[in-house]
């Protein structure tokens, strides 16, 4: 809303804006939008052997068409959007499914639930990390012995290591951690959800499956669709866990590789092989564009339909 | 959220649903704790308990703190956690006043340039700022603030602020414009009304901030090992990772040592969550 | 006097360093304050980069052997260390992992080497009734007899890490296919291939190792194959020298080491003496002079001797003779007089260009020792990877 | 349409009894009004009714059958909720034919029955639209719609007018009250609004803290409130009580002296109490008239409110406490002015100690 | 105090006027009402008073003083939100205090001040509570006493009782009316409650699509609306309307035929119109007598509301539409009975085919 300002009198300067603004966007610029821009654009230049050279767009040509480059940057992409559909056919499915239990009506120790099955998201990636390997462990055994008490332990490998689990593994594992964000946005739309309206239903002769197909979901639509583009935007930044897990070689055989562990080795290298400021440079920059096109595309697509409603 | 029945619900209906939803999330819980809580059991553990039966809960030949005391002595424990509650709280205060203050202008009065900020608050929620990391390093150093807290607090505001300015945004948007008029036909200046009826209003909403902001903080290893990795200004979850590096074969070190680290994050979140189901629901995250 | 930092990735040596060696340092130059402040080693070659590109990083640099710290050299982040008197204490071949091309500047003090070889558990072999495998076959007979008894893992090794495979695995038992230095060296003068049969043959031998290693062993990582020999669950274990100092920590039982087998016996030996760590000045180091005369403390003989009984494994690359007490490094050193002496082939130029030789080696030994790969393949892609860049080889 | 019995029913939500035994007989057709102070629990009392809420004691029948642990489905019920509840995704239509829908109702069916119902309530033409885009009223016929295209035994309100604005509330009550009379189903709704209560009913519970406190027509409860509580509910301006004690009993006519010392009599059968007795009279604003014969009263005005036709005159009497006078709209009266008013003794209510009422002598036309 | 005087103010959000020229004058001490339909403008003018909202053109004078441009803090009025308002986080006293510690009022005087406004408004056992723990009535009181302790020249009240349920609505605005005669303070008052307009105002302004209809005295509005819609908006319930046509002109009396053919006299100058004119007749509910002399109509009773001491019929008239009157309650009308009443010529009213009401003949009582 606009502050009144007053014609007839000298209007002052709005010193308050600027209090109120400047601290928070000079840090704010400072320390992430310059250091940011910089970064991509040093994706326009070669800086190998010490001296920088302004080269254009070479870095990402290079980085789609050359052998060495194009191969690891779609397999990292692939992979990426393989981490992305777990989560999105997993982790928020659960998080619907936790948050709606947790919101059933008259639950007794909700909030001892709801705190413990947040606390994961709490934690370290560096403790998750190793929680689960120790867990998963052929050499400790717990897993093993699990299914075996089950009934399934020949079912058990090695998952984390194997080429074509890894990477289902280590998703999982990611899964498990952040279930909780959208269990806690869910859960907070659900509790919005006016009693009234689920009674209406109820009263309308709807079972409560059928209340919470036609009624509940369809209003915490706009949610899911917001925790999606959280989900999308932090998978295409995950880079903790698998380096956690499997370092930034990303293995076996890359099975692993992110874009964020792809851009890792590139930036900063690895072993004995040298970091490129300027094609890491090109990786984030193509990290960011990948992001956007997909945020764009979601809020173009989906988030135009759907409509958010008042209670 | 009214807990109205008596311990049993009366009709069996009832009864056979609420042990369903009950198990259900009982299942889920335990597959939530049971990582964690195999790590605190076997902290407690010798090593080749840990081994040989990794369930179990120490007993008296197996129980031992020998990986507590290893921690403790070997590493300054205590000067780690209080560098991650300092940087923590430091940086969450203030990502939560300045990005309540910018929410606030940016959401209350008009001025040019107005959307251009919002969008580029709202840009930094979708890159990660580890890709702009060299220039960060470099422009510490210029300022003379490498292996300095004030370097990572400076850091984490600039990484917590979008999401903040974002969430208290939507938030300060619900706040009844006739509180302001109110005021304002009270002679309250604009910092009076930002600060003395504003700003206890965010509550809720600060407190959900304040958890997602404080979660990737204190779990930071990347600014803590590239800012300030000496000894002075090292963080806890650094200090775990090098702890875990340097111990990866002495499980029961390791262990503690992670055992230790989760119990501050624990204090902070339970200090925090009553609030933030409060601020989830009163519509600054829809 | 002042401060030094010290920038290393060896966070294992953390606690002799601080009780130990600076103590020791201190007593002849007790002005000086020296702090070792380690990196884990995953992180180190990152993170040190951000640093010195900032200029905060310490005033020693623990180096990396070859192109690595070279690179740092370029960059003008080391010093050069040609007017460094201790460095007249070291051979040229002990320096030779920190020179320059055309040899003209030397960057590290060279500190230590390792060596690879076969660590045992003895009690193992006592109850088994076995004895100390000298060529390939009595080596997997070895192994099989273990299998058999299946109560141990016959080796103790993973992939889930790939540079165990590629350091403990193939430039292990692979100087006895390529014949040491002559083979290196052939390799980098383009005289040799990696498709030729010493290399595919290592791999070969590396794919028959698969059966004997633990269950699960593709997500076995460094830590769980040390964890699985010291708790006595495995009886042999394909290892460097360094781990000697955790495995006397840690193993409650004796312990005993021998070289990579050969073809058959009699035949010439090669092992692995890699120069692994050296260190160098920041370039931008406030606090030069006492830089150095750290530097040339640590060429001296008490300090070679401190270091190599502190950290047994790691054996001193300098010219003075000590005495090392440890049996088992003393039977690690003791191959340096039966044995020829060589080091990791891919370290030295191979590993400059795009893709990078090391990391292909990673993930190719470990895909081999998985099964995911032939080891005709892996030779192939590494053969491919080199010919791209490495002039010699086109 | 049905019949709807309630036997003894109770209702305690954890420690708190809610209801303390509610018995009422609800005859088919019949529009029956439950009325009382916030919290008494009329909402409560409604959702037990529809199956939402568990009954803890007691039975309840529909149409003679006990439905007491029944779904809300199957009771044949439909409910209208005071924030009419519509389902903000659906648009009207959909809204009303969610039901019918659920029940698994032919198409043509389901559309044939929405559009009817549309056409009764004149919001056929709105069918497309969210609830968002309707203005109050129009929601509030939605949600009738909703109810009636179910063809519901019973029709339960909880106030369905409150939330909308005084001339739209005074119009759709109208609407209501013809609704009821074209469908001849039975209601219960659910007010605080005296007023709607007093039109729209044929018979009124007056609900006081989970009890019942008196059942009857309007007329009835208006003229022979049981209890003073009842007697301030029904009638607006609320009426004006003053504290008395009883002078001289007897079976037609009582004679009351307020604390003043003034002696009024009214055509109030006081046998059953003694001289003595406090009691409280009750004057309804309405029945106190200016140029007065009997039972004379002087006070002094504060405050007139005048209202067009009529006006209000707030007369502070000296010693007694101030009384609300409901007059012609023709006067001239005004603050400060010095006013002398009466009340026929057939007008005057008197309740003793415990807020019951002594008998008033019924005229010709209160008697139904 | 003070007197407030508008000059033609303007208002216009980008491209839509809002008001179109607003003049008004308001005396020391008076009590004026605006009062319209939703969306006409209240709420805009009442913000541009206060100076929450920049007046677009027009000049704005209080107490002599022109104040356009002036802050709200300035113009030393107070204003109480629909919503209240209350800081939710401040307690009472806080709330009501918190304008005069921002001034840096003392200690002793902020307290001396918020005591005495609380005990006149009777919260001053209220004063630790937070808003929260108020009922909505007392809610609206410390809103009000926020406002009284500033001593503001000027009070602004919108819709200030619309959040109350009605029998609070009606003690609320009793205790208003007293207070103005007790501070004599300026005040300007919005509702849409158009018996609020009439009991509370010495001055009601009818605002119409953002402007001003008709400025006047509550009686004298309903007795002389200028327009039907004035007409309309003024008792209730609402004034009836039927087609008519001017049959015969005259300075005393005016004939005029209904749809139906019905020709009724009514006491009114039409000696501007002429026969055949198309003109609306208005009758008041309240105005039509059931034992009739003059002016006869016949028509159905469709619904019959009791209220007790009065009753309102819905009676349709063949050929003409369905009015609505409102008698005495001791009657016995039920649905379907034909009735026939009658209306004075001198309460007729009739608008022309603009909504201009002709000149009504002036009784006495209604001069002033
Ligand atoms: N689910 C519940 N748990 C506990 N107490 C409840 C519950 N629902 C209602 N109550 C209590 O029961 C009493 C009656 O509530 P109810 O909603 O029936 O009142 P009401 O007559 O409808 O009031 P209103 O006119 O304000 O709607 C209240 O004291 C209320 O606090
Ligand atoms: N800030 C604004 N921008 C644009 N139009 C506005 C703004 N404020 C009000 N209006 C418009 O001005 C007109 C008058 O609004 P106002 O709020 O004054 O009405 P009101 O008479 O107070 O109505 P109500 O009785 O519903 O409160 C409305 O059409 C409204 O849509
Ligand atoms: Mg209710
Ligand atoms: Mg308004």
């Amino acid at each position: 809303m606009t502050q009144p300002n007053h014609p007839d009198e000298k209007k002052p300067f709005p010193w308050h804006l600027v209090i109120f603004l400047a601290p928070a966007l000079l840090i704010y610029v400072t320390f992430s939008v310059y250091p940011l821009l910089d970064t991509l654009f040093l994706s326009l230049f070669n800086t190998q052997d010490g001296n920088s050279t302004f080269v254009g767009l070479q870095n990402f040509i290079t980085l789609i068409t050359d052998d060495n480059w194009s191969h690891a940057f779609w397999n990292a992409l692939l992979n990426n959007f393989m981490f992305f559909a777990i989560h999105m056919v997993l982790q928020n499915p659960i998080g619907l499914l936790l948050a709606v239990l947790l919101s059933s009506p008259k639950l007794r120790l909700s909030g001892t639930y709801r705190t413990l099955i947040f606390m994961p998201t709490m934690l370290s990636v560096v403790i998750i990390g190793f929680v689960w390997q120790l867990l998963l462990s052929p050499i400790w055994g717990i897993s093993e012995e699990f299914l075996y008490n089950i009934g399934l332990g020949h079912y058990f490998d090695a998952w984390l290591g194997k080429e074509g689990s890894a990477l289902i593994t280590l998703s999982f594992i990611s899964v498990w951690q952040f279930v909780g964000i959208p269990m806690m946005l869910i859960y907070a739309t659900l509790l919005n959800i006016p009693d009234d309206i689920v009674d209406a239903g109820t009263v309308d002769g709807a079972n409560p499956l059928q209340t919470f197909w036609y009624i509940k979901l369809p209003l915490i639509l706009p949610t899911i669709a917001m925790v999606s583009i959280l989900t999308f935007v932090a998978n295409f930044n995950a880079f903790e866990l698998i380096y956690a897990v499997k370092g930034a070689l990303a293995g076996p055989n890359f099975s692993t590789d992110l874009m964020g562990t792809f851009f890792y080795r590139t930036f900063f290298g690895f072993q004995l092989q040298q970091g490129s400021a300027s094609m890491g440079a090109a990786v984030a920059t193509l990290m960011f564009l990948i992001i956007l096109v997909g945020v764009m595309l979601f809020l173009f697509f989906v988030q135009r339909r759907i409509q958010r409603f008042q209670f | 959220m009214k807990i109205v029945t008596g311990f049993l619900p009366s009709s069996p209906l009832n009864v056979s649903k609420s042990v369903t939803v009950h198990a259900i999330l009982m299942a889920y819980t335990v597959i939530a704790l049971f990582p964690i809580i195999v790590v605190i059991i076997n902290a407690f553990k010798t090593r080749k308990a840990i081994f040989n039966d990794p369930l179990g809960l120490p007993d008296s030949d197996s129980f031992t703190l020998a990986g507590f005391q290893e921690v403790l002595l070997r590493s300054d424990f205590g000067l780690y956690s209080w560098n991650s509650l300092v940087v923590t709280l430091l940086a969450v205060g203030l990502v939560l006043l300045l990005g309540a203050m910018a929410a606030w202008a940016l959401t209350e009065y008009k001025f040019r340039g107005n959307f251009l900020i919002a969008f580029l608050f709202a840009m930094g929620i979708m890159i990660p700022i580890r890709l702009g990391t060299v220039s960060i390093l470099s422009l510490m150093v210029e300022l003379d603030l490498a292996n300095t807290l004030t370097a990572l607090v400076l850091v984490y505001i600039a990484q917590g602020l979008p999401l903040a300015v974002y969430i208290l945004s939507e938030f300060v948007r619900t706040i009844p414009k006739e509180l302001t008029e109110a005021a304002r036909c009270d002679a309250v200046s604009e910092y009076k009304i930002f600060f003395c009826i504003i700003l206890p209003l965010l509550k809720p909403a600060m407190a959900t901030v304040a958890v997602f902001t404080m979660i990737p903080i204190w779990n930071d290893l990347w600014f803590p090992l590239i800012l300030a990795p000496g000894e002075e200004t090292r963080t806890i979850t650094l200090g775990v990772q090098q702890f875990v590096g340097q111990y990866v074969t002495n499980w029961n070190s390791v262990l503690s040592a992670l055992t230790l680290a989760i119990v501050p994050v624990l204090i902070l979140y339970t200090i925090f969550s009553r609030q933030l189901i409060r601020g989830l629901t009163s519509g600054a995250v829809k | 006097a002042g401060t030094l930092n010290i920038e290393s990735w060896r966070s294992d040596d953390a606690n002799i360093w601080s009780d130990v060696i600076i103590p020791a340092f201190n007593k002849s130059h007790p002005d000086t304050t020296v702090y070792f402040t380690p990196t884990p080693p995953t992180q180190y070659n990152s993170a040190l980069q951000a640093k010195l590109q900032a200029g905060t990083a310490g005033d020693l640099i623990t180096c990396r052997p070859f192109d690595t710290s070279l690179t740092l050299f370029t960059s003008g982040y080391l010093d050069s260390l040609n007017d460094l008197k201790g460095l007249t204490e070291f051979s040229d071949v002990a320096k030779s992992a920190w020179v320059t091309d055309d040899g003209k500047d030397q960057f590290c003090l060279p500190m230590a080497s390792v060596i690879h070889g076969f660590i045992y558990n003895k009690e193992i072999f006592k109850e088994l009734n076995l004895s100390v495998p000298a060529t390939r076959d009595e080596f997997f007979s070895v192994l099989k007899t273990i299998k058999s008894e299946s109560r141990y893992s016959p080796l103790a090794m993973g992939t889930a890490d790939q540079w165990e495979s590629a350091t403990m695995g193939f430039q292990n038992i692979g100087p006895n296919y390529w014949k040491g230095e002559a083979g290196r060296k052939a390799l980098l003068e383009g005289k040799a291939k990696l498709t030729d049969e010493a290399y595919v043959n290592t791999w070969k031998e590396l794919a028959e190792w698969k059966p004997y290693l633990g269950r699960g062993f593709e997500a076995q990582k460094y830590s769980d194959s040390q964890n699985l020999f010291t708790l006595g669950r495995a009886a042999i274990y394909p290892a460097g020298s360094w781990d000697i100092q955790t495995f006397n920590n840690q193993a409650d039982f004796e312990f005993g080491a021998f070289p990579p087998p050969v073809t058959k016996s009699g035949d010439t030996c090669y092992i692995s003496d890699h120069t692994d760590i050296g260190i160098g000045i920041n370039a931008n180091s406030p606090n030069k002079a006492a830089a150095a005369e750290l530097l040339n403390w640590m060429a001296s003989q008490e300090f070679a001797e401190l270091f190599a009984n502190a950290v047994p494994g790691f054996f001193p690359l300098s010219n003075h003779k000590i005495a090392i007490k440890d049996p088992v490094a003393q039977e690690f050193i003791s191959w340096r007089d039966s044995c020829e002496s060589t080091i990791r082939n891919s370290y030295q130029i191979l590993s400059r260009g795009t893709p990078n030789l090391e990391n292909q080696l990673w993930n190719v030994s470990a895909q081999v020792i998985n099964g995911t790969m032939t080891p005709e393949a892996a030779a192939q892609e590494t053969q491919n990877g080199l010919e791209q860049w490495y002039a010699p080889q086109q | 349409m049905a019949s709807v019995k309630l036997n003894n029913i109770k209702k305690r939500f954890g420690d708190v009894d809610v209801l303390h035994g509610i018995d009422l007989d609800i005859k088919d057709g019949e529009f029956v009004v439950l009325i009382g102070e916030s919290g008494c629990g009329k909402s409560t009392l409604l959702r037990l009714l529809s199956g939402l809420e568990e009954i803890t004691a007691g039975d309840l029948y529909i149409d003679d059958e006990r439905v007491n642990g029944r779904s809300p489905a199957k009771r044949g019920i439909a409910m209208v909720f005071q924030s009419y509840a519509l389902y903000p995704h659906m648009n009207v239509f959909k809204n009303m034919a969610f039901g019918l829908k659920i029940a698994g109702k032919d198409k043509t069916f389901v559309n044939n029955k929405v559009v009817e119902a549309a056409k009764k309530l004149k919001i056929d033409h709105l069918l497309e639209r969210l609830p968002r885009e309707l203005s109050g009223g129009q929601r509030q016929r939605v949600a009738i719609g909703r109810a009636i295209v179910r063809d519901p035994k019973v029709f339960l309100f909880d106030e369905p007018l409150s939330n909308l604005d005084a001339s739209l509330r005074v119009q759709t009550r109208v609407e209501l009250g013809k609704l009821h009379q074209e469908l001849k189903a039975t209601v219960i709704y659910v007010t605080h609004d005296q007023v709607e209560a007093m039109t729209l009913g044929d018979k009124i519970v007056v609900m006081n803290q989970g009890r019942v406190e008196q059942v009857g027509s309007p007329l009835h409860l208006y003229h022979h409130p049981q209890t003073q509580f009842v007697a301030g509910f029904i009638g607006s301006p609320k009426m004006n009580f003053l504290n008395a004690k009883i002078s001289s009993v007897g079976k037609e006519n009582t004679q009351i002296m307020l604390e003043s010392g003034r002696v009024i009599s009214a055509s109030i059968d006081s046998s059953n109490s003694k001289a003595g007795d406090r009691v409280q009279i009750g004057l309804r604003p309405e029945h106190m008239s200016l140029p007065c014969k009997e039972n004379k009263i002087e006070g002094k005005v504060t405050l007139v409110e005048h209202l067009g036709e009529l006006s209000y005159l707030y007369v502070d009497i000296p010693k007694e406490g101030e009384l609300v006078l409901k007059i012609d709209g023709d006067n001239q009266y005004k603050a400060g002015d010095q006013v002398v008013f009466g009340i026929q003794p057939n007008n005057l209510y008197l309740f003793d100690s415990k807020g019951n009422a002594l008998t008033r002598l019924t005229t010709s036309l209160e008697a139904e």
